[in-house]
């Protein structure tokens, strides 16, 4: 996926190809996910593509099991759980439940959880501060916008993606008050379709930008860009989760809202290999942790002069000087 | 806001969403005139989309990009025909239920297709993103009249070529001596046996028709909207056409009427969401819009469609 | 009988069926310009044998020689290559097509890519004409009268080019008027040197047209006679092997009061047209009320408003006094009416219940079949083995589907669970169609016991023989109304044919 | 166990068996060609469904809204509608099963029966509308469940962020336990397998199923509209009510499988992206079942195995789960497609037939 070649991602190639003087040699990790599975293009793969990184750092043994549905969530959990894994990761604010159960019937078992808090002695929960990361790409827009009318596609209208729309309009009100977000929620994150139109329909209505939370459903906010720039008419994309100018080129994206949910399954996943596993803890990675963010690529479109501000307001977050409203 | 032009774009949106319901519901009406129920529409759909983004990533590959959407399309067409063999095979030969033979359709498109696409793509649950995808054709001097330009002359090719076939399968159909013997087995298949016509080699080829269009139904989401294949490419669009198709009345001119009508009320959710009023409503209600448009419409409708007489029954010779 | 040129032979012909030899070795010839017909009772093989001619069956054993040399008719398509066609029992025609496309349907006039229809009418319209077979090129199927259908069914075969021609069964569906057409076609036909097999019930028919007969029985060859060496009486009983009586012996009527009353009736037919007129009509308790008619004159909206299945505009029914005018079909059943449909695969069985579901279903709520929400399958069960062994219905067991048996046993069992409701009224629409001499005669008699049980019976017949022979009294109906009234003992046929004509001429002597 | 023998070697068992091991085999054949090894795939697969009692309890958890949805198909197509709603009506009972648990508290021998009824109710009106409409519209129903499966997925959703919704979540409030159906004894013998009365609600559907169509006045109605709409008017039957009540009862067995989804399994009900699929499956269900209760169970065990199996055969074997949608449908393929293997058979008969002359 993700354009790159190579991307490793059989299921559980195993992980043989370890030297055996790696210090995760004998420590398993499992990781489940939603119905999306490990290729995604979203943070099931990021999450996958950091298992992978561990894998190849420590030897250690990852493996995922992909859910045909929800009542899936809680029987492949408990796979991972009966074979013994050191470390079970369920991936999405829809595993929430299902890790709490899990967790509650297995309490010598140690898991995590990315996007949702389970308040459990034995399960280490990571969320993001999805609002502060999308402040910043409000900010971009605000100031690169030519026509004042800038666009919001979400999936479907739930706290996360509130989350983001929140932060996003904060962004562009703080810099560009005369701006007019149009916000529009496909009801799906799974339909290119919807996310096509629902893109076309605010570019014809003016709007030369658009930020988009709604997963794939969002690739057909970037397949609209590209085809009015085959057109000859520019228009933007800020993408979200990961660095999406690498999957949809430079030249429809401005920049992305970057979820480093690669970073936080390898930081909890090597201190569980450490010893080091803070079971029950909650972790919430922001601007701050740099759990959120603009990837370096945003340069090649966004001006030096706008990056600056995004500076700025980073910082002001980072301080606490600007609290950022999350609904 | 510029009212006419935004009416224009509503025009031109709503073809977007209706070209590949009306692909396959054409693709159905060859199938169900022939007497075949096809509800695999779906899973041919499934099979088109899948073969037109892998080979135009073949082509794009091979340095073909200009030709690589083409060679998209056709490969769908291939795949959708060699798909719908087998719901052929099963209902016209061995004489399945072909309600049944049609959800195995459905079932092998979405299992085999997946399962393709990960050993072709290295375990990836989707194609890679193609760049040689189809993009919205402006057709000189007729794109610059004021509304109609908007409206009609800038779209994908797939859209004029829905149109087109539109016109051809009504030639066809009503016109030619295999469409009066298509619809001869479709209504009386004994009757058209005795008249000399071999009942299963038009039914053979009613149903490989309909993989074909509905393959091409499938490239277009492919190839102008989503930009790879993965599993939920294809999502209901299949259920769709088959409901343009019976709205259609099996006929080629009511199914792209049927057809726009649903792209129509698709588009329209969107638009609404452009005016403020909409904040008020809760968004779900807007999300239900299309379908509830459609019971109205067709509650309210007079006449009751007609299918086929001898829709669903396996011909049988023996048979009294 | 000429000595002339043998255009078809069939020499030892087999064809077995699970359970059954449907054709035993049947040996037959038809020579060229010779009308000869088949006889035989309900299941004898006569269609079995014409579809093996045809190619929709294959022989297991015996040859096929045509026109001097043996063949092997696989397909209809090679069937029609030899010159054969075919009129089938069940007419083989699109009904939303027009006359044209199904005359043309698989030998289609082109020009370039797409039908000539131009010279596809007029190839049409000559032939009509050299034939005498009037028929509407443009005309849609399921709009014209099964007369005229049959008359597409006849251009059919002589579109391509047919020399040998098979009518099953071709004058089950037709009125007199159209019976007599028809056999002026076909003599029509014989006389520019066509072959002809004709399959057919009605001896009449055998008499005035053919020039030969053979009978077949249970499969065998049981004769081949020249039709001007016999006579119905001798032909009926090679046909069944015992002596059969023709004229049904009854007792006079002693009609009562009037049961059923109907006056001012009208109603629309499925095509917005006025089918029913201001009919009025009255049956009598104890009487056979027949009702002559040309098809389409109103008759199946009649028993359709009779039996509540079709509402009407004004007039009103009355049953015994009750008035009954768009009531439900429930209801009406219920005040005791009982009906003999017309179509009894789609109207009058289940065809896949079991004999035993069929024959309550018009009662299975019944507390006599019911316990609360629950049937009685016990009463449900012994109830049929009754009216089974009464009517002497044929059917391996209760539980065979109703599709599993013959037309005529089909519909024993349908008058059977009728009469079994003890109705005041019967309602019998052509009881008798398709049904061979002994079946016909057996329902006959079932309708005159039911008159002298005191019901009112309605008898609604194409079959002039039928209405004459049965009826205590004759009403012709005509465009939605009833034209005349007459009794079957000062009438004929001319008479009788005169007023469904539409000759307006009040009945003589009807009102006794 | 010779009577075994015979009894699967007679022609109405002997052709689905061989189906299955025809559609086996034939996944098998494609494990091959993508490189995978289909006995490892298989022998993981069933070790997956009998392996352990979690495993097993899971399964059966799997297979129970197989055979609600299945059977509320089946009911519809007896009556000669094709109801592609399941899902639809499956929503609408969830929905119902949740609003009840969730808003009102009440002693468990009130609660959760009425959570249950609610549920089915929702689920048959949801039904019964579609009924509604190609009774009195004549609208056909293979178009308007079709828009009512959006329909619901949509209200059912508005529902949950209008007046259900745990702050924070993008679910339901849970229910309360005193709705709950789950089986907490059995669910601790099986391991935290998430058992409940759910299946045995499924098994008196069944039963259900099979008294009201061939023992009762109302299924006598009911079939004989399904088979032939015209003699039944004739017979003085209400044809439109008819149609209305069976996607009524269609509606309730697709609801109920909704129901002990929200009572037994999840106790909660989330905001969905997308249908969940077990309406559909219920199509595939009811034919591999023949419309038939029994056929629909058996059918029910299949498909819920070989789907849960599944992750044990890519847990395992490393086999792409989406391999067993190929198995299920050529599984399919074959029992519909009996020709194919009759002829397989052949041989066999031929055999028997020599036996029996000897
Ligand atoms: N398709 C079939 N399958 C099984 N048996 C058949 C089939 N067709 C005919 N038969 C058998 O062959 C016998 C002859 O049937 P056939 O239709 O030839 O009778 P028929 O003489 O034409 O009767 P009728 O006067 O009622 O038209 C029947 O008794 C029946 O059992
Ligand atoms: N599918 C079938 N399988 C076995 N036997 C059949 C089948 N269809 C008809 N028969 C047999 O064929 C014989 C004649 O049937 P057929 O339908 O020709 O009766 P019929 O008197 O000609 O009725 P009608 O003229 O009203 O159609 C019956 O004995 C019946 O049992
Ligand atoms: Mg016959
Ligand atoms: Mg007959």
């Amino acid at each position: 996926g993700c354009g790159s070649k190579g991307t490793d991602s059989k299921p559980a190639a195993g992980g043989a190809a370890a030297t055996s003087s790696k210090k995760g040699e004998k420590f398993n990790i499992g990781m489940v996910t939603d119905i999306g599975g490990v290729n995604d293009k979203s943070f099931n793969q990021s999450a996958w593509e950091g298992l992978k990184q561990i894998e190849k750092d420590t030897g250690a043994k990852v493996k995922y099991l992909q859910s045909k549905g929800d009542a899936d969530f809680v029987p492949n959990l408990n796979q991972f759980v009966k074979d013994n894994y050191n470390l079970t990761w369920g991936i999405g604010f829809l595993m929430g439940d299902a890790v709490k159960t899990v967790a509650a019937q297995n309490p010598k078992s140690q898991f995590a959880i990315i996007d949702n808090v389970v308040e459990a002695p034995n399960v280490e929960s990571v969320t993001f501060a999805e609002h502060e990361g999308s402040y910043l790409a409000g900010v971009v827009a605000g100031l690169t916008t030519k026509t004042n009318k800038i666009g919001f596609v979400g999936g479907l209208d739930i706290p996360v993606i509130k989350r983001f729309e929140a932060g996003f309009k904060a962004g562009v009100a703080a810099v560009n008050p005369n701006a007019k977000v149009t916000i529009n929620y496909t009801g799906a994150f799974d339909k290119p379709d919807l996310g096509k139109v629902a893109a076309a329909t605010i570019y014809n209505d003016g709007a030369d930008i658009i930020f988009h939370a709604a997963g794939a459903t969002g690739n057909g906010v970037f397949n609209e860009a590209k085809d009015r720039l085959k057109a000859g008419k520019k228009v933007w994309v800020i993408g979200v989760d990961k660095d999406q100018s690498l999957e949809f080129g430079d030249d429809v994206t401005l920049t992305s809202m970057m979820k480093r949910v690669d970073q936080a399954v390898i930081r909890v996943t090597n201190d569980a290999i450490d010893g080091k596993f803070q079971a029950g803890k909650i972790v919430t990675l922001g601007l701050k942790e740099d759990g959120v963010g603009l990837p370096e690529t945003s340069s090649k479109n966004v001006a030096p002069d706008v990056l600056k501000k995004v500076q700025e307001y980073k910082d002001k977050i980072v301080k606490g000087e600007i609290k950022v409203p999350d609904k | 806001m510029d009212f006419l032009r935004v009416m224009g774009e509503l025009v031109n949106t709503t073809l977007v969403f209706s070209t590949a319901l009306i692909f396959t519901a054409l693709g159905g009406i060859y199938s169900e005139r022939s007497g075949v129920v096809n509800i695999g529409l779906e899973g041919l759909m499934v099979s088109g989309a899948f073969a037109a983004a892998v080979a135009t990533h073949g082509a794009e590959q091979a340095g073909l990009t200009g030709l690589a959407p083409w060679l998209g399309l056709l490969a769908a067409m291939i795949f959708g025909t060699l798909f719908s063999l087998i719901h052929a095979a099963a209902s016209v030969t061995f004489k399945a239920d072909q309600v049944v033979s049609g959800v195995v359709i459905n079932f092998l498109a979405a299992g085999m297709t997946l399962y393709l696409v990960k050993l072709l793509y290295d375990g990836s649950g989707q194609t890679e993103t193609l760049g040689a995808v189809f993009s919205k054709v402006e057709i000189p001097v007729l794109s610059s009249i004021p509304f109609l330009g908007e409206a009609l002359f800038k779209a994908y090719p797939t859209t004029y070529l829905a149109l087109i076939l539109v016109a051809v399968t009504y030639y066809v159909l009503f016109k030619t001596p295999f469409g009066l013997r298509l619809r001869s087995v479709g209504e009386h298949p004994s009757a058209a046996a005795t008249m000399g016509i071999r009942v299963s080699r038009y039914r053979y080829i009613g149903v490989m028709l309909s993989g074909a269009l509905a393959g091409l139904g499938g490239a277009t989401i492919t190839l102008t909207t989503t930009s790879n294949f993965s599993h939920n490419t294809i999502s209901g669009q299949g259920f769709i056409a088959l409901a343009a198709m019976i709205f259609g009345k099996w006929h080629p001119v009511g199914v792209l009427g049927a057809a726009i009508f649903f792209g129509l009320s698709q588009a329209l959710r969107n638009f609404v969401q452009l005016f403020d009023f909409s904040k008020n409503v809760p968004a779900e209600f807007l999300y239900m819009l299309p379908y509830i448009l459609t019971i109205l419409v067709l509650a309210g409708a007079v006449g009751r469609a007609v299918p086929p007489s001898s829709l669903g029954e396996p011909y049988d010779p023996g048979k009294r | 009988m000429r000595s002339a040129e043998t255009m078809v032979e069939l020499r030892g012909i087999t064809k077995r069926f699970p359970g059954i030899t449907a054709n035993d070795a049947i040996s037959f010839k038809l020579a060229k310009g010779e009308i000869h017909a088949l006889l035989g009772e309900n299941g004898a093989g006569k269609s079995t044998l014409m579809n093996i001619l045809f190619g929709l069956y294959q022989p297991d054993e015996g040859e096929i020689w045509v026109k001097g040399s043996k063949e092997a008719i696989t397909s209809p398509q090679k069937a029609i290559e030899l010159g054969i066609g075919m009129v089938h029992q069940h007419f083989k025609l699109v009904q939303p097509f027009t006359v044209t496309e199904n005359i043309i349907l698989g030998s289609e006039p082109r020009k370039g890519a797409a039908i000539d229809y131009k010279s596809a009418q007029s190839k049409v319209s000559s032939l009509s004409e050299q034939y005498g077979l009037s028929v509407d090129p443009k005309a849609k199927i399921q709009d014209i009268s099964v007369g005229m259908q049959q008359r597409v069914e006849i251009l059919k075969t002589l579109y391509r080019g047919a020399d040998i021609l098979i009518f099953d069964e071709p004058t089950a569906v037709l009125t007199p008027q159209e019976i007599q057409e028809l056999m002026e076609i076909l003599r029509k036909l014989a006389g520019e040197g066509k072959s002809i097999i004709l399959i057919t019930h009605k001896l009449k028919e055998i008499m005035a047209l053919a020039d030969t007969v053979t009978i077949i029985r249970r499969g065998k060859v049981i004769d081949t006679v020249s039709v001007a060496e016999t006579n119905p009486q001798q032909l009926a009983e090679k046909m069944v092997g015992r002596s059969v009586i023709f004229e049904v012996a009854k007792k006079k009527a002693e009609p009562g009061s009037a049961v059923l009353s109907v006056k001012g009736l009208t109603a629309t037919g499925n095509r917005g047209n006025l089918a029913l007129n201001g009919l009025s009509l009255e049956v009598r308790k104890g009487e056979i009320l027949g009702l002559a008619g040309v098809d389409g004159n109103g008759q199946s909206e009649l028993i359709e408003a009779l039996t509540g299945l079709r509402q009407v505009q004004s007039g009103e029914i009355r049953l015994n006094g009750t008035q009954l005018t768009n009531a439900t079909p429930r209801a009406i059943s219920e005040s005791g009416l009982s009906h003999i449909p017309e179509d009894r695969h789609k109207h009058g069985l289940v065809l896949d219940f079991t004999m035993s579901e069929n024959m309550v279903l018009e009662t299975y709520y019944n507390p006599k079949f019911s316990k609360g929400m629950f049937l009685n399958a016990e009463a449900i069960d012994k109830h049929a083995e009754k009216l089974i062994r009464e009517f002497d219905v044929r059917t391996p067991s209760i539980y065979n589907k109703a599709r599993s048996l013959s037309g005529g046993n089909q519909q024993k069992a349908i008058i059977a669970r009728e009469l079994d409701k003890a109705p005041d009224v019967l309602i019998a629409a052509q009881p008798t169609r398709g049904l061979d001499v002994g079946a016909i005669e057996f329902v006959h008699k079932k309708l005159i016991e039911a008159r002298d049980q005191g019901k009112a019976v309605l008898l609604i017949s194409f079959e002039l023989d039928e209405i004459r022979n049965v009826s205590d009294r004759i009403a012709v109906i005509y465009e939605g109304q009833i034209v005349g009234e007459v009794l079957p003992e000062n009438t004929n046929d001319e008479e009788l044919g005169l007023l469904m004509a539409g000759s307006a001429r009040a009945g003589k002597g009807g009102q006794s | 166990m010779n009577k075994l023998i015979k009894i699967m070697t007679k022609e109405s068992a002997l052709v689905p068996v061989t189906a299955i091991v025809m559609g086996l085999l034939f996944g098998a054949l494609v494990m091959l060609a993508g490189g995978y090894n289909p006995i490892t795939a298989y022998t993981a697969l069933v070790g997956k469904v009998f392996g352990n009692p979690y495993d097993f309890g899971e399964t059966i958890r799997e297979i129970t809204p197989l055979i609600l949805t299945g059977l509320s198909v089946a009911f519809a197509f007896r009556t000669g509608l094709f109801n592609i709603g399941a899902e639809g009506q499956f929503i609408a009972g969830m929905t119902g099963a949740t609003l009840i648990g969730v808003k009102l508290d009440l002693p468990w021998f009130i609660h959760a029966p009425l959570a249950i009824v609610v549920g089915a109710l929702l689920g048959g009106l949801w039904g019964a509308l579609a009924g509604y409409l190609k009774a009195k519209r004549g609208v056909n129903e293979v178009i308007t469940t079709i828009m009512l499966n959006w329909i619901a997925l949509f209200l059912s959703n508005y529902i949950l962020n209008q007046f259900l919704l745990q702050p924070g979540q993008q679910r339901s409030v849970m229910i309360h336990d005193s709705a709950s159906i789950s089986i907490g004894w059995l669910s601790e013998l099986m391991s935290n397998a998430r058992m409940h009365w759910g299946t045995l609600i499924a098994m008196a559907a069944t039963a259900v199923f099979y008294i009201i169509l061939w023992k009762t006045k109302q299924g006598y109605e009911l079939r004989a509209v399904g088979l032939n709409p015209d003699a039944a008017r004739y017979a003085g039957m209400n044809v439109s009510g008819s149609v209305i009540k069976a996607m009524f009862i269609g509606g309730v067995f697709a609801g109920l499988a909704g129901v002990v989804e929200v009572l037994g399994v999840f106790h909660y009900e989330v905001v969905m992206a997308a249908s969940p699929g077990y309406g559909f499956d219920g199509i595939a269900v009811s034919l591999l079942g023949g419309n038939n209760p029994i056929g629909v169970v058996l059918a029910a065990i299949l498909f819920g195995s070989l789907t849960y199996g599944s992750a044990g055969m890519s847990f395992a074997a490393d086999v792409p789960p989406e391999i067993i949608r190929v198995v299920i449908g050529s599984v399919i393929f074959f029992v519909a497609a009996h020709g194919i293997v009759r002829y397989v058979l052949k041989p066999v008969y031929a055999k028997r037939k020599k036996e029996e002359a000897a």
